[in-house]
């Protein structure tokens, strides 16, 4: 029967069965991804960034809370140019995760 | 669980009301959704009980549908609530008990507004001459309705007949009990037992001989929200709010839900037969639903009111296998007659969920 | 002549106020209701940000504080003054005269079954911070049970004005990391969250340990306050947060959830507080005269105030503190 | 002598086997390319002299370490002239003094006779004497070899490859193979000559499997060298010609800005062509992508092996599972427009900071301030921030995601209208001339326009006190040697001092965009092993005409650095 509505998703993140695969064989080859604090500054420097939602802190947090499908599609705006390497105050490599995500 | 920490809190949580002599007010849509209620209400505490509860016939809304609904402002729901205490005081009540959550809700706030800001006050005492020629009054007690069912709860199993226990296992039956949002949510300390772990319900439930059921999304919303019915494109975030709930209640598998609000019951059931004619599953045993009464309906039960005078054929979800549980005889055939012996006329009948 | 000093509280702060005050020459008197010197320190187990024993700092301590002239189990039960200075009169019946008195009550941990919504006391496996410390020192606590998921809740009673708290308590993040880490020791296959709305490494050597945290551990930051707790069928904690960084909401299933209890001001001197004339704060905690260079002074001549009953402070803070009003007590005393 | 002829059957079936397996993979055009270059007349030219150059007389090793040429060239060169002596003398001083063919007659042994030619035992001066001088060369050789593999810094080698069992039994068994002949014709025991025959026969037939496959394959690869070729899959082709050249001399170990780290010099091109030539798919790419790109392997190398292409197209052998999608650059034109009208005028001069330089503000401010002062014509192209050259996703081996922004930037390249583009970015610089097709626009460097608006005599600068020392960038120097410009720029503003390491063999600051997987900590020691370097005659301040030397050296230099539009800004 069609009642003019349905069910609407959850929004809630529901962390017990979120699927860490990804995150998971990234931190085996790169241990320093767990090291982000969140600052921003990939994003702020990011030269896709200047004209898209590109931001590797986001694509970090996707990976941790399910949305793999999310990060990847963000990963196309990447141009690997590796400004976001340069600026990260943790030192994260995040070019070679960036590329890492992607295999 | 830890029962001792949620005594202490309830201990902590326990409100001064008096328990005869209260001016009563009727909710908007109770009397629609369920008829049986508010007169089960009035003939308990009225004539089992021998209280004094006065009923003007002049009373109207309280306004909250509109006022939640951003139609009108805060001044004018503030002077249709002057207004009704101010019956009161004409009638000669100082105790003031409403039968709706959103009422009881608008109450408090408007009290507790009142009382930081006076000048407001002052303004509505005005716009109530202004408009309606009476004098302004506060009731020195309110309560809401299951405040008084609450209290009231250990005279009211001294005359029950069915406890919430069910008759062939003779194990208590498991409740789950759902509390309108605006009883304590927003005020903590005007609703016994606080926010987080409210007493009104869950004490009448234990005085009945039932089992409560504490489940994670307790204190989730039914989802009535007054934006998301009235608007029919929105209605699927009410019905996700239900639908969460009973998700999350189902592995208790509960015989019964108790509620202290119009909405809630009203979503808790109605939701489940839309829930099961959208995706075909239903929370009860064997393609039943779980239903959801009100707090008077289930006063009424135990005390041995018929079935189908409490009004329960309003329910979408069929009552017959809880009353077997309780061992509370009916007939099916009366099921819907009216109060005159006239056929109400059947539902139409739905395709997944059982209501017979 | 040897003067009296009266120090109430025998923590961290009335331990090396007394201790120094002793090397000046002065005659310290410690008044302490517990059975023990030592206070909150005493009974932690190690200490942020490199995991040092706790007890070797109040096994030093109590070594220095030794020749201090100490009464446990007492509390002041009133103070007068005149001018020949105070007449404090102990729940010994004992009487007292100082020339000065050194508030050093410290603080009390915030009650966490006042944020009800996280449930301590009522769900099973919510503890506090104090709890979690004393698993460490002795190993036991029913509610951890080779836990695989544990949570940990900042600023409970903290930045909240639900509570009527509206400060920072400043420790509990650098502990609650701390903690986190020591638990993944404990259970290295546990997966632990801390859940912070901001993480405040203030000192020397605490970012060093959240980067420590997030890299050797691998202890999961999220920041986002837990704002709800329910049990589920198996006792499990069901929690709600919101991933603030990521803007949706969270719910996870944990075993244990430790809440990081605030300070709050320890209020069982406010009596003789008042006796003594000396306000608080708006948030609750005694007001000094000056935050840069009156923080051991009040508003009265001769009471002087060190530790964490002025604000919360960690170790090092406090020891700072009472080293500065001993120099204090002195110039006062030599005027 | 059987072992002798099996081995060498063995061998010769297996190289042409491999050359026509080899030639097989070229792709059709690369083949044409190929069987063309044979007759054209300048490409066999340079064939031939560099077989003779490079495959006989080694003239690269020698140029590169006279000890190691000495070494290489007596073995092999003296093996060879002992061969082509001995056929002289077979053919000449018959009837022979062979030990074994006593009674073995017939097309075989005429070609192993002068294997077992008792040569030393000649009685013609002459021949006695070029054999014996062979022979001695050949043993000092094995002499300078053996002390190379017990104490390499003799021979000024600190690093040496280090081999597998198979290749450590192959050069014993070279080794031996001289002083077993010396002791077989000495003693005619016949044991000896056996031991001298399973020994041949031992190398012939390891050699396709180690190192010394090098031999043979060396001159196919210089004739597909020459052919113009360039390596499209990582172990095919072209490729696979110049993984049978390696000969894991490990002169590249040393170079390889890597090795500062011990544990990182088994990252170097060596043990690159050693993993893809024992098909160690894994290590292979972890090698390639580790790789900084810097290209210093590729000019020490003595066989000219172009590593660094074989490890671009290992990164692209390497899938890319996401459909890169740069759609979103087509709205921006007008976007970066904003910054520049569309001149007529022909002297426009557009200025593309790039990436990196982004990051670098005040080499941006002096390109300004140095125009400005020059009176030039010119526009930012990125004043608001650009797009990406695509170098990056070169370097990753995407080189079809990278046409995106090539195409983009192209486009508003050329109509902006400008007739000469300048970058200061030497990444940037490397992808627009290799890869960009801007006809009718000059693209120059910043070291090479501010050089040439300074021999213009367009900008005036001061010659100041200042002591510098200029580091080439590798995608500057090494890849278009660059070097010539810079330094007269920065003479022209103060004094230049000297690198240990100048020009060609400047060592890469080890903040390439290259490399993937070094760390910070490992980019951090290349880093102070190239400032050591810089520091070697003490200046007073680096000079760097690239913004990612830049932003890495000033982590670690004692000294202020500086690009080379900074400094020549203080002397205007």
């Amino acid at each position: 029967m069609d009642f003019g509505f349905c069910l609407s998703p959850s929004s809630h993140v529901k962390m017990d069965t979120v699927d860490l695969t990804t995150f998971n064989r990234l931190k085996e080859t790169n241990p320093d991804i767990n090291t982000c604090i969140a600052c921003g500054s990939c994003t702020a420097t990011c030269t896709a960034g200047n004209f898209t939602e590109m931001s590797f802190r986001r694509i970090l947090l996707m990976l941790q809370r399910g949305k793999e499908d999310e990060a990847k599609k963000m990963i196309q705006r990447c141009m690997l140019c590796g400004k976001c390497t340069l600026v990260c105050p943790r030192g994260i490599n995040i070019r070679k995760i960036l590329l890492d995500i992607t295999r | 669980m830890i029962i001792e920490g949620k005594q202490k809190i309830w201990a902590d949580y326990q409100k001064d009301i008096p328990d005869d002599h209260y001016f009563y007010v009727r909710s908007c849509i109770r009397q629609a959704f369920w008829p049986g209620s508010e007169v089960t209400f009035l003939d308990i505490t009225r004539n089992k009980l021998g209280k004094d509860f006065y009923e003007n016939p002049y009373h109207t809304t309280c306004g909250g549908i509109a006022y939640h609904s951003d139609t009108i402002p805060q001044e004018t729901a503030m002077t249709i609530i002057a207004r009704q205490f101010a019956l009161m005081k004409e009638s000669g009540y100082e105790n003031y008990v409403c039968s709706c959550i959103t009422s009881f809700g608008c109450y408090t706030e408007t009290l507790e507004t009142w009382h930081e800001y006076p000048e407001l006050e002052a303004k509505i005492r005005q716009y109530l001459w202004d408009s309606c020629k009476k004098e302004f009054a506060k009731p020195k007690y309110l309560a809401h309705a299951s405040d008084l069912i609450y209290k009231f709860r250990f005279e009211i199993a001294k005359q029950m007949k069915f406890p919430l226990v069910n008759v062939k296992t003779g194990k208590p039956l498991k409740v789950v009990e759902h509390i309108g949002c605006h009883y304590s949510k927003m005020f903590p300390s005007k609703g016994f037992g606080g926010a987080e772990y409210p007493h009104v319900l869950v004490g009448m439930i234990e005085a009945w001989g039932g089992e409560v059921v504490d489940y994670p999304e307790r204190r989730q919303c039914c989802g009535f929200g007054f934006r998301q019915y009235f608007v029919q494109a929105n209605r699927g975030y009410s019905e996700s709010n239900t639908h969460k709930k009973f998700e999350s209640m189902e592995p208790y598998e509960p015989d019964l839900i108790i509620t202290n609000c119009p909405g809630c019951p009203y979503f808790l059931d109605r939701w489940q037969y839309v829930i099961a004619e959208q995706t075909g599953k239903t929370y009860g045993k064997n393609g039943y639903g779980i239903p959801a009464l009100t707090y008077e309906e289930v006063a009424g039960l135990v005390m041995g009111y018929d079935p189908w005078d409490l009004g329960l054929q309003m329910h979408q979800v069929a009552i017959e296998p809880l009353l077997e549980k309780m061992g509370i005889p009916y007939d099916p055939k009366k099921k819907y007659q009216g109060l005159n012996g006239k056929d109400l006329g059947q539902p139409m009948c739905p395709s997944c969920i059982k209501s017979v | 002549m040897k003067e009296n000093i009266l120090i109430i509280g025998g923590g961290a702060a009335g331990m090396e106020a007394a201790t120094q005050l002793q090397k000046m020459g002065l005659t310290p008197i410690i008044v302490e209701k517990s059975e023990a010197l030592g206070g909150h320190i005493a009974q932690w187990d190690r200490l942020f940000p490199a995991f040092h024993p706790a007890k070797d700092v109040v096994d030093q301590m109590l070594e220095q504080v030794k020749g201090v002239k100490t009464y446990l189990n007492t509390e002041v039960a009133d103070i007068q003054r005149d001018n020949d200075g105070f007449h404090a009169i102990l729940s010994n019946n004992e009487k007292i005269d100082a020339k000065a008195v050194v508030l050093a009550t410290g603080f009390d941990v915030f009650k966490a079954e006042r944020k009800q919504e996280y449930g301590y006391g009522i769900y099973n496996n919510v503890m506090t911070s104090v709890e979690l410390e004393k698993f460490f020192r002795t190993g036991k606590d029913a509610r951890i049970n080779n836990p695989k998921k544990i949570g940990f809740v900042h600023c409970v009673g903290a930045r909240d004005v639900k509570v009527c708290n509206t400060y920072c308590s400043k420790v509990c993040c650098t502990t609650a990391l701390k903690q986190a880490c020591e638990i993944k020791e404990v259970f290295p296959d546990a997966e632990v969250y801390t859940f912070y709305m901001d993480l405040r490494m203030f000192g020397p050597g605490y970012e060093d340990l959240y980067l420590k945290t997030q890299k050797d551990f691998d202890v999961k930051c999220v920041r986002g306050r837990v704002c709800e707790v329910s049990e589920d069928m198996d006792g499990r904690l069901v929690i709600k947060a919101e991933d603030t960084l990521f803007g949706k909401p969270l719910k996870m299933t944990l075993d244990v959830l430790v809440l990081m209890c605030s300070m709050e001001k320890n209020k069982s001197i406010d009596a003789i507080q008042q006796k003594l004339g000396v306000a608080n704060n708006s948030d609750g905690f005694m007001q000094i005269k000056n935050m840069y260079l009156g923080m051991n002074d009040t508003a009265q001549d001769g009471v002087f105030v060190a530790g964490a009953c002025t604000a919360p402070k960690s170790l090092p803070d406090t020891i700072g503190e009472a080293r500065s009003v001993a120099t204090q007590v002195f110039n006062y005393i030599n005027r | 002598m059987l072992p002798f002829v099996l081995g060498m059957a063995f061998v010769l079936t297996y190289c042409v086997v491999g050359l026509l397996r080899v030639i097989a993979q070229l792709p059709k055009d690369d083949r044409k390319q190929f069987w063309r270059s044979l007759v054209t007349p300048k490409t066999a030219w340079a064939n031939i002299r560099d077989l003779f150059g490079d495959c006989l007389f080694h003239v690269k090793i020698w140029k590169r370490n006279p000890v190691l040429g000495y070494m290489h060239s007596a073995i092999a060169f003296g093996w060879f002239m002992i061969i082509v002596i001995g056929h002289i003398m077979l053919f000449t001083l018959k009837p022979l003094q062979n030990v074994e063919v006593q009674g073995f007659e017939g097309m075989f042994t005429n070609f192993y006779y002068p294997i077992f030619y008792k040569f030393f035992a000649t009685e013609t001066p002459v021949f006695a004497f070029l054999m014996d001088f062979f022979l001695l060369m050949i043993i000092s050789g094995i002499l300078i070899a053996v002390v190379k593999k017990i104490y390499s810094k003799i021979v000024g080698v600190k690093r040496v490859t280090k081999f597998g069992l198979a290749d450590n039994m192959i050069r014993f068994a070279l080794w031996t193979i001289f002083p077993l002949r010396l002791l077989a014709e000495k003693t005619n025991i016949m044991g000896f000559w056996w031991a001298y025959s399973i020994d041949l026969c031992i190398f012939m037939c390891m050699l396709p499997f180690t190192r010394y496959m090098h031999i043979p394959t060396e001159a196919l690869f210089i004739l597909l060298r020459h052919a113009g070729l360039n390596a499209r899959e990582p172990r095919k082709g072209y490729a696979l010609a110049q993984i049978y050249s390696c000969p894991s001399c490990g002169l590249c170990i040393d170079a390889c800005p890597m090795s500062v780290n011990d544990k990182n010099s088994g990252n170097t091109s060596a043990y690159f062509m050693k993993k893809l030539r024992n098909a160690d798919d894994a290590e292979a790419k972890r090698i390639a992508e580790t790789c900084l790109m810097c290209g210093k392997c590729v000019m020490v190398c003595p066989v000219s092996i172009e590593s660094c292409d074989i490890k671009f197209s290992q990164r692209a052998a390497v899938p890319y599972n996401i459909n890169s999608d740069h759609s979103y650059l087509d709205v921006i034109s007008t976007e970066t427009q904003r910054s520049g009208e569309i001149l007529s005028n022909n002297n426009k001069v557009l200025y593309f900071a790039g990436c990196m330089t982004q990051l670098t503000p005040k080499i941006m401010r002096s390109m300004k301030q140095i125009m400005e002062s020059a009176g030039e014509n010119y526009d930012f192209m990125d004043k608001d921030g650009g797009i990406c050259c695509g170098r990056p996703m070169l370097l990753s081996g995407k080189t079809a995601e990278a046409q995106a922004m090539i195409a983009k930037n192209t486009e508003l390249i050329k109509k902006s209208g400008a007739k000469k583009l300048v970058l200061s970015c030497p990444i940037c610089y490397k992808v627009f001339k290799d890869e960009y097709h801007l006809e009718g626009i000059e693209i120059q460097h910043h070291t090479q326009y501010i050089d040439e608006l300074i021999k213009k005599g367009k900008l005036k600068v001061n010659k100041g006190e200042v002591n510098y020392v200029y580091h080439d960038p590798c995608e500057l120097g090494r890849a278009f040697g660059v070097y010539d410009e810079p330094r007269e720029v920065i003479e022209n503003v103060g004094n230049l001092k000297k690198a240990k390491s100048e020009k060609e063999l400047s060592i890469c600051c080890g903040g390439s965009l290259g490399s993937f997987n070094l760390t910070q900590q490992e980019r951090d020691e290349i880093t102070e092993n190239s400032v050591n370097d810089l520091m070697f005659n003490n200046p007073e301040q680096i000079v760097t005409a690239c913004p990612l030397c830049l932003k890495t050296f000033v982590r670690k230099s004692p000294v202020a650095v500086k690009d080379i539009a900074e400094v020549v800004v203080e002397n205007i």
